[in-house]
């Protein structure tokens, strides 16, 4: 085994040095702008701080038992992911187009993403910061996933999972989106910052891996509560703030654009969070701190799309609307029977499938002359492809996700057995108790 | 001797010590538990579905002392836990046969 | 009652699509910077971070039995604030002025409130980058409130509260000091960042609240220690980091003004924390970590309306003094008999006056030459200036809230029934718990 | 005793008022740069939040009865060193040079360090810009050395440490690599953002500390497990978003610089965490989060002398063999015997000592115009200077910290007794508890 | 009286509870606590040492209950808290002298 | 058989562990407790107020024994948390009238 591993590590220095270095002798361009630059660095690590909150929020949703490995899944994405990206998975996702559907494989190692701006994707950045903002993105869209089978997922399946979901089923919908060649980039789709690639996707493939996996032992008729709501909060509240890096960090620039993507964003979010809100208060007598901060994930999730293409007053109805389905959405899933632990679908499923339809009822050209309009300026059009677009993108993410998990789960298996199950995944997976008495 | 042993509402604990203080105990243990009884528990919301919550929070006190305190004992945390209200809490009383001070090796009344 | 809400729903759409587009119109203007843009919404992640962060500050002091109790009375602050910011009070604070008093509601729904500058308030960024960055803070105001009546107010009474209290007390005061055409503004008060708006306004209307909805039973003889002290810790430290956003970030653009406010803030706080966990150590023979939070929170108050116009020595000496005066103010709470819990007056209220009394001392044209010398450089007219506006801020603020508060106890009860205080704001509230065992 | 704190408060306010404003005379100079003041002040921002990250990470860490204890070592470097760097500590590490060994006292008290730019430091920002950030640096320096002795110092003697170390240890370092005219600067040594000046400093001081005070009582036969490990995740969290602040913002400008340095962090970070968990996984059987966490922190450290240096691949190479070299290291630990409790040494002083050798070899002027190449450039000189570089700092920090602990040992005592040290440093040294039941 | 003292697996809580109440019973105390037995604990990693922790989390669940319910409680317990595997528990049943409700301050077997 | 309850320290828990395995003792249960004592609690801080905390953190380990082996467990909990300060803490002897191992059915010192 030793061995083995000594050998690899070799082979891959040998590599590593072999390729290292076409992609850095890229001179300075004169076209970079400071505030640009600034801004969209700044924006890199609003996302990658996203992984750590989703981490918590999710951490405080599920038992005490489970809690590291909960909070592991998101994080180990960050590694992971992030390798994946550099190796290939940017090049899939951004690198030339190979038939409308995925980048090829030229860009391996980030050969040639040098320091000076690529024009197609912006042109007034270095192109590695655009590559490690998009980085951010794709580490942080499987985590989302994780939600759907919390509490009883084998690491190993996990680490696979993580693999395969990245590389055939998020670089391709990256690609078709934001890729130059990408099939909705061509049709005019318009996802201003992730909500096919991040949050449908996502959203849909927990669907698939929930229905895979299976229910928790003991779900639903034995209450799961949630072990502690204090890091629920404080994941929620990174989620937001790193939410305006993710949303207005996809101008790829500083400046009025970037500036209608962070209020669009801000107040669909206090809108969801709201209507959330007040749906519980009606429906269950009490309004839930959960509740506002699940809202809230959910108006973050549906002005994604949305967010640098519509005006303040249309994302105050886009917000509102997002709270009220997704508060259905996860109260439906008791009746139909599936258990999708944190519910990834009901938040970034249905949210992100609203905010993209929304998407094409609300944009408006006078936010952003790079968009379009939406219906409610007279293009029925878009909204036309906008539902095209979701219903290829919840098609290939769901077949994709279903395929992925049951491969796994007959070669590896998915899932921890019961004992371990019972025991937690944190001494079972990890070794590791979060708490001492 | 005897083990006086009450379950009580947790925001009674410290009426019930200063009543103990008061009559002269010297010592007793406490641990947080949680009881099912006719007081009902509460609901709990978790993103739009109630749960139902059995068990509520309560205080378990023991008081190791002489047999003849023991009725005084438990008067005493009656009249401080008594609200009127279901979940008031019980008190056991056990026998206890011998009692060792680690400090001292003092045994029996001595080491209470 | 669906009904209704359906109906109120169909409504408010209908007015939003009305008067949505008015304020996307508005072409991007040249004169947009992208260094300073990128500063100001960087600058409003940050202050939308300190609402929670201040839920996990304020969480983390009160007992289990309330703790998300008090982190939704800061949380549940963003969303319905940021939706009368929208709506109304951005218009009340920066509109069109009214008798130096108030804006007027031509704004509304932010009726041309677009992309372009407003050289009013920001020339150089998109004017909906200002109004958003305002927001955060309308919005973190009576969030700080709340920690005075923190432990026993009825939720509906608080939601009740934040509304009345943002568009009565916030509004009018932010527009006296910041609005054009304000009198304070118009008289030459300086207020950097809030010191007036934000602190004092906030630190008197909470010994205000507090003295209407009565002590917390037990008080004081029963010891109510803090449930979490690291949620506490964690608080501050988002804090801190936030409001360089909130300083810094009033200066409305990058450059001197705002690394100069960014350096005072800093100096100050430490200062502060120094000299509170010194005073602490001398009167109890112990430095806490709570005193040492507390004391950087002492500071950031402080320095708030001084900062973009004093330079390091003096923010170094104004900080020292506002830990021992802050020190002060909350152990004489125990004496004087009111209970603010977590002394959000002792704090903000005696912080906030010495600053802006500071701010007359130690304010300097050589940091900010849009501002003016103090009483240290030979102007003792601003020291007087300053001095009347916190008392008219003190009168203001003190008489509304507690009229507001003594309203609302009339009509709905401000405070919740004896047993729900002893079973916790959590349960009684919001029907949920923070931790399960 | 009172009247000899008043007589100093006024003699200290005499002082600052007399020094006070002459740095605050310089007018703002032309050149300064919107978009890199931002990015510089929004990394300052970022790197403050490392030191109550850094207190989260290790508070996770310690027994519960040591948490707040522990927090306080950091969370108290924040005021002492800030108020020490704006007196004399600026002066020291980046005044005019004595010798190439320290700067002169000419800037007590930030005399003449203003708002214009100082063009040997930071061209295009405010100076004070430049100041602050590295002020940053020097906070949460000796706060990371604090890993090493956490559960058994005395709070009188660390907060002595704190004083003396920051003098004494690192203000010279600081001047060596980064002071116009330090000796490593002079001669070539490559430091981007603090492998000589933050890690290995900070690390092998940790080492010779560790050395003085001794194992705590029990250590190593009774299992010491961390109280809380969603707190050191977070704390990990906060670590890695902070540090782009840290590696990217030492750029000291917005720009391709920037850029570099953030993606060689960000995947040296990266690889490093997948090390680790892959080496612990085939060691002992199981990937724990806490190792992932940890093995993030050593890439963070390792990358830090090299960010701004080299390109994407030779990170990850640079970033894998840390996080195998930290591993080994903190295993090894129990055989060598010394209790560096948090492994401050072992992740700090060895992923440092890694990435400055590291930089030698993989950097390269196609990067980075301004550095140099290294050994695989067919540069070797540049390998040389480094190994010299390590040995000196590692001997000059290892020689005065066991020094500074001796001495201190010898007059105020370093340890708290054996009592004290069962019952926990927070109950003992701060009269709190972090947890109520 | 009697009461019976069941240390059991945390997972089976809910299954006794059903059992218990089935039987009738309406009153129980639950605390958390570790045992150390025949079932061996587990190891925890710490940044690559094993550390081998004896104590594994358990339920200790006390129901005072009228001497002829004793052994029925037994048998309920036994049947719900059983999987065959070690550490499925214990139950202690020790003498009680005297019960006291603190609401109504009923003693005896009406107190229960 | 008897159940031999000790009231210790937290930090001599894994000595006392050490001692009852020696003596052969192959099980025991053991309680975070709050106690009440001699012992005086200690005062904590906050924002400038000075509040008194009367309760302690202490362990109960509780191990049902043989009769015969009672006094033996007695000594080796003294010898192994004794330290001779104020608040080293107290051992209560109680009857315990059958023992059943949930596992097995095992009743009586099978069970144990
Ligand atoms: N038979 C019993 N055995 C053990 N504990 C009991 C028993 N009955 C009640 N208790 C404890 O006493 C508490 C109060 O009992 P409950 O029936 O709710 O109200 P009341 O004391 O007013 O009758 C319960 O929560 C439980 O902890
Ligand atoms: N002699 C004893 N005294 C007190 N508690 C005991 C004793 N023996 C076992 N226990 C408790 O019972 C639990 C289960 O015992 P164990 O020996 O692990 O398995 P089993 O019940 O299958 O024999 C232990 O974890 C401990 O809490
Ligand atoms: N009468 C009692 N009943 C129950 N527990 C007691 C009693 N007296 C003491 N204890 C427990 O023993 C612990 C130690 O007692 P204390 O009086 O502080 O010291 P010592 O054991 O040295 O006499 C207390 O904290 C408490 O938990």
């Amino acid at each position: 085994m030793k061995k083995k591993i000594v050998a690899s590590l070799i082979l891959a220095s040998a590599i590593f040095v072999g390729v290292a270095f076409a992609g850095d002798a890229a001179a300075p361009a004169p076209k970079i702008d400071t505030g640009d630059t600034a801004w969209v660095l700044v924006s890199a690590a609003l996302v990658l701080l996203m992984t750590p909150g989703l981490a918590l929020f999710y951490g405080g949703m599920v038992r005490r038992k489970n809690v590291l490995g909960t909070m592991k899944q998101s994080f180990v994405a960050i590694p992971i992911v992030s390798i994946q990206w550099v190796l290939i998975g940017y090049s899939l996702a951004f690198g030339p187009d190979v038939g409308h559907f995925i980048g090829n494989l030229s860009w391996f190692g980030l050969n040639t993403v040098g320091l000076s701006p690529n024009a197609d994707y912006a042109p007034t950045i270095p192109h590695q910061a655009f590559m490690i903002f998009q980085m951010m993105f794709a580490v942080i869209t499987p985590a989302v996933v994780s939600g759907a089978f919390a509490e009883r997922m084998k690491f190993t399946a996990f680490v696979a999972f993580l693999l395969l979901w990245t590389t055939l089923v998020y670089d391709p919908i990256a690609h078709w989106v934001w890729g130059t060649g990408g099939w909705i980039r061509a049709l005019g789709g318009l996802d201003f910052a992730g909500g096919f690639v991040v949050e449908i996707n996502s959203g849909v493939s927990a669907l698939a891996a929930a229905i895979v996996i299976g229910r928790r032992r003991g779900w639903p008729h034995e209450p799961m509560m949630p072990h502690n709501l204090t890091l629920m909060l404080l994941g929620a509240g990174l989620l937001w703030f790193g939410w305006f890096g993710f949303n207005a960090g996809s101008a790829a620039a500083s400046g009025t654009v970037a500036t209608a993507a962070f209020v669009s964003t801000h107040i669909a979010t206090a809108a969801a969070a709201m209507a959330w809100m007040i749906v519980e208060w009606w429906h269950r007598g009490k309004p839930t701190l959960l509740g506002a901060a699940s809202g809230a994930v959910a108006g973050l999730v549906a002005i994604t799309p949305a967010a640098g293409f519509v005006g303040p007053l249309p994302s105050l109805l886009l917000g509102g609307v997002a709270g009220l389905v997704c508060y259905a959405a996860v109260v439906l899933k008791n009746r139909l029977g599936y258990d999708d632990s944190l519910d990834a679908f009901g938040v970034h499923g249905i949210g992100g499938t609203w905010g993209a339809v929304a998407t094409g009822i609300f944009a408006s050209v006078a936010v952003n002359a790079g968009g379009a309009n939406g219906l409610l300026y007279g293009n029925p059009n878009l909204a036309l492809i906008q539902l095209g677009c979701v219903a290829a993108t919840w098609a290939y993410s769901f077949f994709m996700t279903f395929t992925i998990m049951k491969v796994l789960d007959a070669v590896i298996g998915v899932r921890v057995d019961g004992d371990e199950e019972e025991q937690g995944l944190d001494l079972t997976q990890h070794g590791e108790n979060a708490y001492t008495a | 001797m005897k083990r006086v042993e009450a379950i009580i509402k947790p925001f009674k604990l410290s009426d019930v010590k200063e009543k103990l203080i008061a009559l002269g105990i010297h010592g007793m243990t406490v641990t947080e538990v949680k009881g099912f009884g006719r007081q009902k528990g509460h609901t709990e919301l978790y993103r739009g579905t109630e749960y139902k919550i059995d068990f509520v929070p309560k205080i378990k006190l023991e008081v190791v002392v002489a047999q003849e305190m023991a009725e005084r004992v438990i008067e005493a945390v009656i009249s401080a836990a008594h609200t009127g209200q279901i979940g008031d809490g019980k008190i056991f009383v056990t026998p206890v046969e011998e009692v060792i001070r680690i400090r001292t090796k003092e045994r029996g009344m001595e080491a209470i």
